[in-house]
């Protein structure tokens, strides 16, 4: 039987007066998919400081690059600080990460995510990035599983099932949703229709249809119409809520 | 008129007309909701949205968003929808491509899609794509808007040509997908479906029309859970 | 052991002076998908026309909707005469089409596709419209096969795979890959970056990548530059061929 | 310098420098190819393209056809390659999402690979992700690029740190790909390796050095086939 339904009616005005009401009902326990790609552009920075404000306790973090930023500087202009998920480890709210990049390649200074690893006090899973998107992209778009080329004979293969079509071997590998997409885009429509920039794209679009609720962070509003029908990254159907930053905020 | 009715002679009242049909099935769209609509008595359901919703159609080739159509013959051919008609440009519309469409309506996003059908069965199960004596049909979109929108609507005529029951025990044509459908609206009845526990519950009536009328020209038992009331 | 490479010099100069070259070398018994949805808009047109022309037989179709423009005048405006795939089996070329719309809903006129699949000079492979361009997407993708929730207890599913993935049942389909893809795009810039328009992109993107040789037939050819970053629809990596049509051309 | 060449005090002659690693990976590089290069060595070599060749730089986080990089502090956020670099803004970019990025990958369409590497084995195998005692490390876009690339080369010193061999009959640390690597190009030697065969062919190396010169340095079994010449 397909997915019962629940029609109450979707709220028109999606836009969320401050970034702490957008994230105010996220209940310890969560799943939580943070966009963009590692570095600057592309993250929902002030929705992860609102995130970190909350508080609450036991979060997944499923995203892409993890724990680097602030350690290294990677991809950040000299005039902005990074910001990075190790924040969340830092604070001993996520107890978990599914992601691609979880530590630079030096030990020295050690991230915040290897020191919580290390301590036994976070799961890091890893994942290549490829199959970490489509998975990402498999749970919007009603595929349940999808076999890979990536991964077979590494360790990422351990327990997974192998299968061979046209004498390749392949693995198999099943959706990721979250209870929570946390994502950027440079302009949003009152609709929730959305328009990226640049390499800011990145793992935003894709999360936006994999999690239950998604929270987009922008740097404008629009009526509709404002963007251009060629030009709309994730369509309204998928967005929730919406937060406008400040003109003027330092804050990547 | 319905030719079923002079056949099998025993209409106690006038059936409602495709407009009615569409009418009633727009009536339930809620505000904001993303819809997709099918060929035929489903696409005028365009035409009938109750005042202050605001729905977000969506059309399998491509389009979100899109209202009136283009006059006759002015369509422009890079804005069509999957009914091969000619929206206009309306502001807050979004062109995507196949592969983004069908993700959208696999993932479970579409709210609600109202289909054609040429039988339903009492447990949901759908048949709208191919006569069996024909041997060959198109399926198009229907296969995934059927088993993957939150809500399956059905509007069609209650009856065949000639009398025949569409709605039914059990489907003797292929399946578009089974156990699927919510909702039937047809020319004389509103019925819900228990698709959980296999029940068809009516619940409206074309006026005029009582329980055992619709019941005999329905091929499936309709159960009553409360008051019936006239479709309007 | 991954595919072999052969790094021949791709042609900096992807510009074909006609459609017949550009579908020239396509052999009998070759597959070919062909863009767009079905009526106006996104169909390569001349293309078609020069594969009608070139004559080769046995070969493969796999496109959307086939047969039921020129019956019915599905989709065509007024003033635009209706062309579809019906051509290769009113020219006896195509034995086989996969699509998933392959005629209209009456059968008076009957159409040049039906036809040839009474007579039994056509295998008709009748696929979900999703799942035909999923399939498509995930062969320019590298995804062998993956689950799909659509066509479970309908004639789709017999001898398919059935698997259950959290109390749901889902079927395994497979990758389909071509040796051609004809499309249509808007506007190409020298090195094969293409522009799509409105609802004109529908298959066309998944099929530039799912097929050995990609051509592609467009209204407008530009220098790199020409097409904004942020519009590139599909990238110059997959496509092999443009051809530019007349300004005058009357076709669609 | 390299630590290695002082701890095993054998050098016949100096090592190549980074640069000359990546310029004689670069003039393999073919005209109008897909290419991707990863964090190090490898993102030397946009560096020395041959004159005349056109070459489309991929990087994983969505973006192909970028060529030079923004002068240090003006980078702007929104335009990175996946090195956490900062690309200039040229005619004929294209910016996508991850998902269409590792589509790309994935699907086989990215014509050369370079990357670093821990380990490589004689039939091919590839380590770059993780050093064991760690037990942590990052994957990132590796494994998808090595497993599916059209053609991977490898692009690192010869000898790690102590003049431990890092070109190996089998690798010790975690796979990042079976049976991946066509070409190694190091601070002393290119080397072919037929991954069908799981033969490693030593095709150059560096100047004053010889097949035994190199093979001292080597874990894995080097063979010859033709002329040995100097990188250039």
């Amino acid at each position: 039987m397909k997915r019962s339904y629940n029609l109450a009616p979707v709220p028109i005005n999606k836009i969320s007066n401050s970034f702490a009401e957008a994230v105010s009902d996220i209940p310890s326990g969560a799943s939580i998919m943070i966009g963009g790609f590692g570095g600057a552009g592309g993250q929902p920075t002030r929705l992860m400081m609102a995130l970190r404000d909350l508080g609450v306790g036991n979060i997944t973090i499923i995203g892409n690059v993890a724990g680097i930023s602030k350690t290294t500087g990677y991809g950040w202009p000299d005039h902005l600080d990074p910001i990075d998920q190790g924040v969340f480890f830092e604070s001993g709210q996520a107890t978990k990460i599914t992601c691609s990049f979880p530590v630079p390649g030096t030990t020295n200074p050690i991230s915040e995510i290897e020191k919580a690893w290390r301590e036994g006090n976070a799961e890091v899973d890893i994942v290549p990035q490829g199959t970490l998107i489509e998975r990402i992209r498999a749970a919007g778009s009603g595929i349940p599983a999808f076999y890979t080329p990536t991964g077979v004979g590494t360790p990422v293969a351990e327990g997974k099932e192998h299968r061979e079509f046209d004498g390749r071997t392949y693995l198999l590998e099943e959706a990721l949703a979250a209870d929570y997409a946390l994502i950027r885009a440079e302009k949003a429509d009152t609709r929730g229709n959305l328009q990226y920039i640049g390499t800011s794209r990145a793992f935003n679009p894709a999360m936006a249809t994999a999690a239950k609720i998604t929270i987009v962070e922008v740097d404008e509003i629009v009526e509709p119409g404002g963007i251009d029908p060629e030009r709309v990254g994730t369509l309204s159907t998928y967005v929730d809520r919406i937060v406008l930053r400040d003109a003027e905020d330092p804050l990547p | 008129m319905n030719l079923s009715s002079e056949i099998m002679g025993n209409d106690p009242a006038p059936r409602l007309g495709r407009a009615a049909i569409a009418k009633r099935v727009a009536r339930d769209l809620v505000d904001g909701s993303t819809v997709n609509l099918g060929i035929g008595i489903p696409a005028l359901c365009a035409d009938f949205l109750p005042d202050g919703i605001e729905v977000l159609y969506h059309a399998e080739n491509g389009i979100l968003g899109f209202k009136e159509l283009s006059a006759p013959g002015e369509g422009n051919p890079n804005l069509m929808d999957a009914g091969g008609k000619f929206p206009k440009l309306v502001p807050g519309m979004a062109f995507f491509d196949s592969v983004e469409s069908f993700s959208l309506i696999r993932g479970g996003h579409i709210d609600v899609t109202v289909l054609g059908a040429l039988q339903v069965s009492r447990t949901g199960d759908l048949s709208n794509w191919m006569i069996p004596k024909r041997g060959i049909g198109s399926i198009g979109g229907a296969m995934d808007l059927a088993a993957n929108a939150k809500k399956v609507v059905i509007a069609m005529e209650h009856t065949a040509r000639g009398g025949i029951a569409k709605i039914v025990e059990a489907c003797s044509f292929p399946l578009t997908a089974p156990n699927c459908v919510d909702q039937v609206v047809t020319d004389i009845a509103v019925i819900d479906i228990d698709r959980a526990n296999g029940r068809m519950i009516l619940r409206e009536t074309a006026p005029g029309w009582t329980l055992d009328d619709v019941q005999a020209s329905t091929g499936a038992k309709l159960e009553i859970d409360g008051d019936i009331v006239d479709i309007a």
